[in-house]
């Protein structure tokens, strides 16, 4: 496969494209595997890529039941940041921004990671209790983060309202500059293009019918419609889809997957660089680098696999923005969609073993699975290979719901009182 | 005014001369114009400049579906700007600006242009490939400048002047849809009776038959049918018609959305007039009439400004009176494009040639062109456009049935009409999620299965001719009244001389020129070539929706109104595939770009969220209170005297508090009546704590966990009497305690006969605290002995306060002798001022949240959600004595038995005391083993609450400290960013430990 | 069309919230001195008190804040033989009152409800935009909200800018 | 926005009355005592996250107040029935309407 670079792209140009060559392959299914994962999205393709890349894992095929890259990889508001309170999540996150600085380099394609900022403000009392709390552990666990006054939040972002009187007046914001975000399609494309590279197969629009167990109880192989496939070890990422694949092998999960919407506006010149976040109105906000306002909000009351999603929501979410930022309210909402998100009770990932014996987990990832891609992609490739956890996903287990150890950053968020 | 406008033609207000600007040079319209048709009117077509390669451009239809001719409009004046406006919707009114975008210095001579001479660099994906060394470039180099070529206008910069509206609206049927098929659903149905709201997006009902020149209909002009129909249509009281109103997305339920745009085409919009409306439609029965939409055809120079949709010409020469050129080519591969050839040629338009891509074209159209004396250029094709910021010739091709292409010649024009034939407008019923099926025969994908109670009419489904319009909206309002079970009479309508027709698809036109070198736009606002979408495919990217990520072909503000079906069409050639194998984008809301303002409607400024204030509320903002919010509530924080800062003034609060007494408004405590004989037992299952031995009169305080075991709530529960409890919860937490209490109640507990009624703002509840407490009480009670013998802590009475009925506790949050009185809530300020009078003989300060917080923390007394998140247990927070340890089970309990919750190595929850009396820690500040320097740190847990004890002289706080209370007199850090601070571990108590205060 | 629709705040009135079971309402009914609605939605009249069924075993009993000892006290010398919960609510809640020929429709502002099947003398827990409501139909063209004390200005503000929504004819 | 028949108030109302309230048919065991780690995990936490009919509780929470249990689709949020707590889940359900969904962006 040839390099990408300026000299490449100067040459197609002047030969008029003529040579150019398929980014990856369209695979064939073999019949056996060393390794199958189950779904092609960012998390699954990067795992793909680091067994092949770090532990000479090549035998594998990233299965899909659509388009690889079509799931919440291609869904989600793009925001990446490693702010998290726990030292499980903050090692997690921050894992992750180490491998997305340099990411474009690693595969050879620009994922385009922008580290404009996160801005995540505070509106009450309570939020600034609880940010600084953030910050404070942050700052303790290496991951940059700061307070803001409004002030120094209205200079790094001048369209936001931070008028005292407001209905939720921005009484200062926890601000990480290594956050920011990255072009969610190149990521997954460039690990599939990285690891077909490698000899890995990305099997599309082959569903998974379920997952075979062998007499000992160990993973077998896969039932698909193009019939069976052994495989040594099974590693399933398949975000909304993992219960109905994982109850075919007996695993029940803590899982629910909800529907989120997420909606970008007409694109217009650039007005503000960073990333800026608000819980306690439920609403965040970006600008791409095509000009688009991209806004994300909270998930959907019932769980549903139907990405509809509800006009409601959508409503409140523009209220809420309009409410920060009182300038786009003559901005237009140019398209909106739904994903589906599978959430645990903790709200944390689960990314490990499971009880059967070759069969490997990494789900639960909620509305927050994007920013990890990378970091989640490399430990699940080290978890499946040496059949163990890598430290930094250790944490992470499916049992902690039976001990009681959850990682539940949103109830350390906990509540206004 | 000009030489474009055609007399005798056209809908526009001739009478009313409006004036307007366009990049600051003054034009004048009348009054029904568009700003496109009205600058077409005065022979101007570069009205824009295309997303990457800033090619010039000029509007290529002449409706919603425009992505070229986007401009920045404004009324004037602060907060009325708004950018990316279709000049083909905008109607002029007197006074409104309008500039042209992304370009620069001038729409004319635009510096950005440079971007098309190196187009070849900038093929699809290429920015995908490039831009990443040396890697430090990307941030200070590559990514500003990509990011400063972005978006098309700039954003407003003020905050929006105008209101924004929103209604509710419950229908039998919504047709969605004024054109042939929609009025003759509205028609049948309005006559059957039934409720109809028809909606359409432009100003006035007609769709296609405003555009199109006279067909006779029930032996009538068409305009005289129309006219006859809308008054019939406006005349029934079971039908409601909006204009300028857009269905943008179609819900759950057969809910619609749609937009009614009120005030912008107005000079004066009344004062209080909303800008626009929301309406939030529901429709026992959905027709969809929105017709189709001409497809562009794909060629070398199909963007230049001149080249437009063969109807949107008629459009503006139909509707607009405006012709949009005086010497056309037609290209098409439609019998569509050929009437409106005619209709432009018997304009006086010179139409230079009629080139049809098809071999045999129905011999009427030939003589109906001969007629006129058009050229007809049967198996022709245009190779290539000449002209850049305007049409003046077309290359010519002669197309053989090998396809090859040889030259004829040039032809000069100032205007190429083009047709690629009609795709069926199916975005709303896509959103529906209903299937689409692919018609082979006309390759348009139809509506299939449908997921809700809708039917499509005419172009949706493919009908191409006014008659079967019509036929098909009185065939889907039959359908729609039939499957409510009634029936509507056959209404025929019928149309003379209609124009019936039909076409082939094109991926592009033919043409020997290397295609990848051709210049044929797919999406033209992104600048998305043929060529793009064919790279895409080599590259690997197999499905439509790989190649529209890859190309961002109709990701435009379009929404691939225009460029979808070609981007398919291409990609199904390259791939050598079927369309439908390929895919086809799901539509996503809005049919339309739609403002953020008519999402948000009323949701603005005070109105954006409840703010809920207590009835003594008003007497603390007249006295100078500083507010903070605490969740839904504005709570008084602090009441500042002249002078006072926050600290000044919550030192004084305590004070006088603990030294004489202090009055504090505590009515957004959630309140619960829990009443009936099982009121004790459900009490003992929900909380920790028991109940049943709970004498009437007397008063405990409870704590609720969640199923997991976490603490969820806390507040003090009084028994009113046997079956009845007076139950408080947090402020933020009265509505999921009670929420919660139902749940069990209802789906777990229905056995036990006890009912639950939130009495939050039955009561204003005023908490007086301090020594003096019961002085300031006890002029005011009727029935009530406040001695400590016959009212000790903890107790409750029904008494008389202040002659107010009431229910009076006496509790403490702040280890003082404490009172708190609930009267009716109407009452609670006027309690409040009698009180506050009776204070100033005795040195009562009224205080707020913060000094509550401060006099709670001396006492080790927690907050719930402060002092505690969602993972602390009762024996982490100390409160291992509020658990009934006889009770079998209470919410929550068995949770505390799982392996995690029993390590000593859990958070507790500890008293700080600093080495430096002087440092107030800060709240959410880490803990570390002392002298512990190392990052990452090895983080012990984090101070929960910390203040300034004016009391004690001295710092406190509250910590979760992993293992902490077995840490009780060691010593631990705190790291700051510019200090460490030490502090020793000690218990929670740090005021009156022995709680001697509290029973004065 | 002229806009004549008003809005007005009404005095306190006596409020309770009635609980039993369906087998004691034949009990409370005799003790009230008339029968409780049976059906959700429907209100029972007797002189100057009224009871509307809210819930399967929910009534919310209305009457002038002076009678509001009489119906208490006439439930209390039944509860041993018919419990129930009664549990005063009078200033719990604001009355709005809405009357006018567009009544419907500027509720419609803001109620997701379909009220054109609101009959009159029926009423029915619903929401206007996010705040809980009573509403009933006492007329043609009348409507009472009863909400909660802090949420009325809210309700208010929503409704005076929707007043003048109407009043500009658009 | 759904329309929801409350089985008490027996009218199709909107979604915005109501609230979502989890799977149903999860009874809080008797004894909780006596579950082990794995029996209560599963009542705490284990849900059947099905694509396709799904039985669950919601309350009509600004109508009649009551809770409810629903069957309803996961793939096109369509309900089947809804019905009182306390009664058995409903055998009569209409086919799962999935099927192929096209990509989406």
């Amino acid at each position: 496969m040839s390099k990408f670079s300026a000299l490449t792209l100067l040459k197609g140009a002047l030969t008029g494209y003529k040579n150019v060559e398929p980014q990856w392959p369209d695979a064939e299914l073999k019949s056996e595997y060393d390794v199958i994962i189950v779904g092609a999205g960012g998390h699954g393709l990067g795992a793909a890529y680091y067994l092949a890349k770090e532990h000479g894992i090549t035998n594998v095929a990233v299965i899909d039941k659509g388009w690889l890259g079509g799931g919440n990889t291609g869904r989600n508001t793009t925001i990446i940041r490693s702010n998290y309170l726990y030292d499980e999540s903050a090692r997690l996150y921050d894992h992750a921004v180490d491998l997305w600085d340099g990411l474009s380099q690693e595969l050879n394609y620009n994922v385009m990671f922008s580290q404009r900022g996160v801005m995540m403000l505070a509106h009450n009392v309570h939020d600034v209790q609880s940010f600084k709390r953030h910050i404070h552990a942050n700052r303790l666990n290496g991951v940059d983060n700061v307070w803001l006054t409004p002030e120094q939040a209205k200079e790094k972002c001048p369209p936001l309202n931070i008028s005292p009187t407001a209905r939720y007046p921005v009484m200062g914001a926890a601000f990480q500059q290594r956050a920011g975000t990255a072009r969610h399609d190149a990521v997954a494309w460039g690990y599939a293009r990285a690891a077909a590279a490698r000899g890995v197969d990305i099997i599309q629009n082959c569903p998974v019918l379920s997952i075979e167990r062998g007499p000992n109880g160990a993973v077998a192989g896969l039932q698909t419609p193009r019939g069976f496939v052994k495989a040594k070890k099974i590693a399933v990422s398949a975000a909304g889809g993992t219960s109905v694949v994982m109850d075919t092998a007996g695993v029940r999960l803590p899982l629910e997957s909800y529907p989120l919407q997420a909606l970008v506006s007409e694109p217009v010149k650039p007005i503000f660089p960073q990333v800026v976040m608000s819980n306690t109105v439920h609403a965040y906000i970006s600008q791409s680098d095509k000009g688009e306002l991209v806004i994300g909000s909270g998930t959907d009351q019932y769980v549903s696999y139907s990405q509809r999603g509800g006009l409601p929501l959508i409503e409140h979410t523009i209220a809420s923005i309009c409410e920060v930022f009182p300038i786009f309210r003559r901005m237009r909402m140019l398209r909106k969609w739904g994903g589906v998100v599978d959430v645990t009770p903790d709200r944390s990932p689960i990314l490990g073993k499971t009880p059967v014996q070759g069969l490997y987990l990494n789900c639960g990832w909620g509305t927050g699975g994007f920013k990890a891609t990378p970091g989640s992609a490399h430990v699940f490739a080290h978890t499946i290979a040496k059949d163990e956890p890598h430290p930094i996903n250790a944490p992470f287990t499916l049992s902690r719901f039976e001990t009681g150890r959850l990682i539940d950053e949103a109830a350390a968020a906990a509540v206004a009182h | 005014m000009n030489n474009w406008r055609v007399d005798g033609k056209g809908r526009i207000n001739r009478d009313k001369r409006v004036r307007f600007t366009f990049d600051g040079v003054s034009f004048e319209g009348f009054e029904g114009d568009t700003v496109a048709s009205a600058l077409l009117a005065n022979g101007v077509h570069l009205m824009g400049r295309s997303f990457k390669y800033h090619r010039p451009r000029g509007p290529v239809t002449a409706g919603s579906e425009e992505p070229n001719a986007l401009i920045g409009t404004s009324r004037g004046g602060s907060g009325r700007f708004e950018p990316n406006t279709r000049a083909t919707v905008q109607e002029i009114y007197e006074g409104l600006t309008t500039v042209s975008q992304n370009k620069w210095p001038s729409l004319n001579f635009d510096v950005g242009a440079v971007n098309d001479k190196l187009h070849k660099l900038f093929a699809a994906g290429f920015y995908y490939k490039t831009f990443m060394w040396p890697k430090s470039f990307w941030d200070k180099v590559y990514e500003p400048v990509i990011r400063a070529s972005a978006g098309l206008g700039v954003s407003p910069a003020e905050p929006d002047a105008d209101t924004y509206a929103s209604r509710y609206l419950h229908t039998d049927l919504l047709i969605v849809g004024a054109g042939p098929s929609g009025l003759a659903a509205a028609l049948t149905a309005a006559r059957s009776g039934v409720d109809v709201v028809l909606v359409d997006e432009h100003r006035e009902l007609g769709g296609s038959l405003l555009s199109e020149a006279p067909t006779a209909i029930d032996g009538k002009s068409a305009e005289s049918w129309l006219a006859e129909t809308v008054a019939e249509l406006n005349a029934y009281p079971n039908l409601r018609v909006m204009t300028r109103a857009t269905a943008i997305g179609y819900y759950h339920e057969n809910m619609v959305g749609v937009a009614e745009k009120l005030t912008d085409h107005l000079a004066e919009p009344p004062a209080t007039a909303p800008r626009e409306r929301m309406w939030r439609i529901r429709a026992q029965e959905v027709i969809l009439a929105q017709g189709a939409l001409e497809r562009p055809l794909v060629f070398d120079g199909n963007d230049r400004p001149g080249v437009m949709m063969a109807s949107a010409a008629q459009t503006y020469l139909n509707r607009f009176g405006v012709k949009v050129g005086n010497a056309a080519v037609v290209v098409t591969s439609h019998d569509s494009a050929w009437y409106a050839a005619f209709d432009l040629a018997d304009a006086g338009v010179n139409i230079a040639a009629i080139v049809d891509v098809r071999a045999s074209v129905s011999e009427h159209l030939q003589a109906e062109a001969r007629k006129r004396d058009i050229s007809i250029k049967l198996e022709h094709t245009v190779t290539t456009v000449l002209g850049k910021k305007r049409v003046s010739r077309v290359k010519l091709g002669k197309v053989s049935e090998d396809g090859n292409v040889s030259g004829i010649g040039t032809v000069s024009c100032d205007t190429l009409l083009m047709c690629g034939g009609w795709t069926p407008s199916l975005h709303l019923f896509s959103h529906t999620k209903g299937s689409l099926h692919w018609d082979a025969e006309n390759e348009v994908f139809l509506p299939g299965e449908k997921t809700e109670r809708c039917h499509i009419a005419g172009g949706g489904r493919g009908l191409w001719s006014q008659q079967a319009a019509f036929d098909d909206g009185v065939h889907a309002a039959q359908q729609a009244l039939a499957s409510r079970g009634q029936s509507a009479p056959a209404l025929s309508i019928d149309v003379d001389g209609d124009r019936t027709g039909s076409g082939i698809i094109m991926e592009e036109l033919p043409s020997n020129d290397d295609k990848f070198a051709r210049r044929a736009f797919v999406d033209f606002q992104n600048d998305v070539t043929a060529k793009d979408i064919r790279l895409a495919v080599r590259e690997g990217m197999l499905s439509i929706e790989h190649v529209k990520r890859f190309t961002t072909n109709g990701m435009a503000t379009d929404q691939g109104k225009m460029s979808n079906m070609n981007g398919l069409k291409i990609a199904a050639d390259e791939l050598g595939r079927p369309a439908p194998k390929v895919g086809l984008t799901t539509f996503r809301p809005p049919y339309t770009p739609t403002s953020f303002g008519t999402f948000a409607g009323y949701h603005k400024d005070a109105l954006f969220e409840v703010t809920r204030k207590t009835n003594i509320d008003s007497w603390a903002e007249e006295n100078g209170a500083v507010f903070e919010p605490v969740s839904l509530w504005r709570r008084a924080r602090y009441f500042p005297k002249t002078g006072e800062g926050m600290h000044g003034a919550v030192a004084r609060e305590c004070r006088q508090t603990r030294a004489s007494v202090g009055m504090f408004d505590a009515s957004t405590l959630g309140k619960i009546e829990v009443v009936g004989p099982d009121a004790a037992e459900f009490l003992n299952r929900m909380y920790t704590n028991p109940w049943s031995k709970l004498a009437p009169g007397r008063c405990r305080y409870g704590l609720l966990l969640g199923e997991d075991g976490f603490i969820r709530d806390d507040g003090v529960i009084g028994r009113i009497s046997n079956d009845r409890f007076h139950v408080t919860t947090t402020t933020g937490g009265a509505a999921r305690v009670l929420t919660m209490m139902e749940h069990f109640l209802q789906t777990e507990w229905s056995d036990l006969d006890v009912w639950l009624t939130s009495t939050t703002e039955q009561w204003s509840t005023i908490a007086l605290n301090g020594p003096n407490a019961r002085k300031i009480l006890e002029p005011f009670m009727e029935g009530a002995d406040l001695s400590a013998e016959a009212f000790p802590h903890m107790a409750l009475r029904e008494c008389t306060v202040g002659g107010f009925e009431a229910r009076l506790f006496r509790v403490s949050f702040t280890g003082e002798l404490g009172f708190e009185v609930n009267v009716p809530s109407e009452h609670g300020r006027a309690l409040w001022e009698i009180l506050y009078e009776e204070g100033k003989k005795h040195d009562m300060c009224v205080y707020g949240t913060e000094t509550m917080h401060v006099l709670r923390a001396e006492k080790g007394y927690i907050i719930v959600g402060q002092d505690t998140d969602g993972t602390v247990t009762p024996v982490d927070a100390g409160l291992s004595w509020a658990i009934g340890k006889k009770k079998p089970d209470f919410v929550g309990k068995r949770s505390l038995k799982r392996p995690d919750m029993l390590l000593p190595t859990r958070k507790q929850l500890v008293g700080l005391l600093t080495e430096d009396p002087n440092v107030v820690l800060e709240e959410g500040a880490q803990i570390v083993e002392a002298g512990d320097t190392a990052i990452p740190a090895k983080m012990l847990g984090h101070v929960t609450s910390s203040y300034w004890s004016e009391t004690l002289g001295r710092s406190i706080a509250m910590a979760l400290l992993e293992g902490g209370f077995e840490r009780n007199g060691t010593s631990i850090d705190i790291p700051m960013p510019e200090k460490t601070h030490r502090a020793t571990v000690t218990g929670t108590v740090f005021y009156d430990p022995d709680g001697e205060r509290i029973n004065m | 069309m002229t806009f004549t629709t008003t809005v007005e705040t009404l005095p306190t009135m006596g409020r309770y919230n009635l609980r039993c079971k369906r087998e004691n309402t034949v009990a409370l009914s005799k003790s009230l001195g008339f029968d409780l609605p049976s059906s959700i939605g429907e209100a029972a009249r007797s002189g100057t008190q009224s009871a509307l069924k809210l819930g399967p075993d929910e009534w919310l009993l209305t009457c002038p804040m002076e009678e509001r000892a009489t119906i208490r006290q006439s439930l209390t010398d039944v509860y041993p033989e018919a419990v129930h919960s009664l549990t005063d609510i009078s200033s719990r809640e604001i009355s709005i009152r809405v009357s006018g020929d567009q009544a419907e429709e500027l509720l419609s502002t803001s109620c997701p409800r379909n009220l054109a099947k609101l009959s009159t003398g029926c009423g029915v827990r619903t929401i206007f935009d996010s705040v809980q409501v009573v509403l009933m139909r006492e007329g043609d063209r009348q409507f009472r909200l009863d909400v909660w004390r802090s949420f009325a200005p809210h309700v208010l503000g929503l409704l005076a800018v929707a007043c003048a929504e109407f009043e500009s004819g658009l | 926005m759904l329309l929801i028949d409350c089985p008490y108030c027996k009218e199709k109302l909107p979604e915005l009355e109501f609230e979502y309230a989890g799977q149903a048919h999860i009874a809080r065991p008797e004894h909780p005592a006596e579950q082990s780690d794995a029996e209560w995990r599963d009542y705490l936490f284990i849900r059947s996250n099905v694509r396709g009919d799904h039985a669950e509780q919601w309350r009509h929470t600004h109508g009649c107040g009551r809770y409810f249990n629903a069957v309803r689709n996961t793939v096109s949020d369509k309900f089947i029935a809804t019905y009182e707590i306390g009664q058995p889940r409903p055998t009569v359900t209409k086919e799962g309407e999935e099927r192929d969904e096209q990509l989406e962006s």
